[in-house]
């Protein structure tokens, strides 16, 4: 199935963005990003910390809808599903 | 109008337009790009869900403080220093109002739309940090 | 610049000409005739004491809030509904800064500047009373 | 000795503007005031109270400077004074 990922700012800068991604059924959010991010070390720690956990100022967004990062490794992505990874806002 | 463009915008014909019926005050809000040792300033939106949460923004502020219109221009790509970044246009019947609306979306902008900023500076570029550290609230 | 007068202003330009080394941020606060069942606005100011009051104000705005500029018009004479009646335009490094000072020069304006506004209503003429029983610190 | 007295407002539709007054020298502010606005009822009323003393809502100034109109009738004027009289102010 196809999911896009896509990374804003500084994760856009070292992973690239609007990535299209031929995902298993059933796979799990945090296995997926980390699989996308594992492409560019710097990329994958600047959102995972030694343990391959989200760092903690880390957003994710399924479908445009936040998602906690703790809840992340249990969410499944589906067919279509946009995510996105992003650090802290800083507009206005 | 709520928008987010990289085109600049003419302030003043957006206050002419946001007087209507009842409109007693207009505060405006211009967010410039500040000469902090910096060249220029790069901004870049999740634009499919920042606009979204503008609205959203603009329709909890709207009834929380009784405003008549609220038009947001929030521009994005590279700006030099002395642009305007970010224009909020806020009529109420009555300065109160006018005053906390503005102040609402803007603070309400800074902690949850997902638009980011990267300072292209003379020693290097940096990315300007979130103002929390959890950049909370951007899926409200 | 800070004038009473009676012709209109390009709040557009003030913006611009507000902007300077160090501007991060510019509120305007622009008051306006509204359509409380009224034809028209007329003011008058005891000009001769009311420029200097509104000078005092504005450099003590400068020191407490730290703004970089303030540019302060306010209107005299007949005005319509929809009109501007008073335009203040303040520049500062921060939006807080700038919405803080905006906000009291305007509190002080209203509380202490020798200007008074008639209402040219369909149902006679009404002075506005002033917001304070005593308009107390007009000589302060 | 010439003194000026500026209404403003109210006062002003009442009983007129920048009255040049030929005025004894010490005359009190209080009785000057008193003097120049008694030539109207209305106006008279409007500024002092049945007691002859200033509402209180009265707002005094002498050369620019507020004066306490409590203060007023102790004060002399002198010789090319500006009076204003005015209500609360509204601007803004």
């Amino acid at each position: 199935m196809t999911v896009r990922i896509r990374f804003f700012a500084r994760f856009r800068e070292l992973l690239g963005t609007d990535i299209v991604v031929d995902a298993p059924k059933n796979k799990g959010l945090s296995d997926l990003v980390k699989d996308v991010a594992g492409k560019n070390q710097e990329g994958y720690d600047a959102i995972f910390d030694e343990k391959g956990a989200f760092r903690e100022y880390v957003i994710l967004m399924q479908n445009g809808k936040r998602v906690e990062t703790s809840d992340a490794p249990a969410i499944r992505v589906a067919e279509g599903d946009e995510i996105a990874v992003f650090p802290p806002v800083a507009g206005g | 109008m709520i928008t987010i463009q990289t085109e600049d915008v003419d302030i003043g014909k957006m206050i002419t337009a946001a007087k209507q019926q009842g409109t007693g005050a207009i505060v405006v809000f211009d967010g410039i790009v500040r000469d902090d040792d910096i060249r220029e300033m790069e901004l870049e939106a999740y634009e499919e869900v920042a606009l979204p949460e503008l609205e959203k923004i603009v329709s909890e502020a709207k009834k929380t403080c009784n405003l008549l219109s609220v038009d947001i221009i929030h521009r994005i790509g590279r700006l030099a220093v002395g642009e305007n970044i970010l224009v909020i246009v806020v009529g109420a019947g009555h300065r109160e109002q006018a005053y906390e609306g503005s102040r609402f979306i803007i603070e309400a902008i800074k902690a949850g739309v997902p638009i980011w900023k990267k300072e292209i500076r003379k020693d290097g570029d940096r990315w300007v940090p979130g103002e929390h550290q959890h950049g909370c609230g951007a899926g409200k």
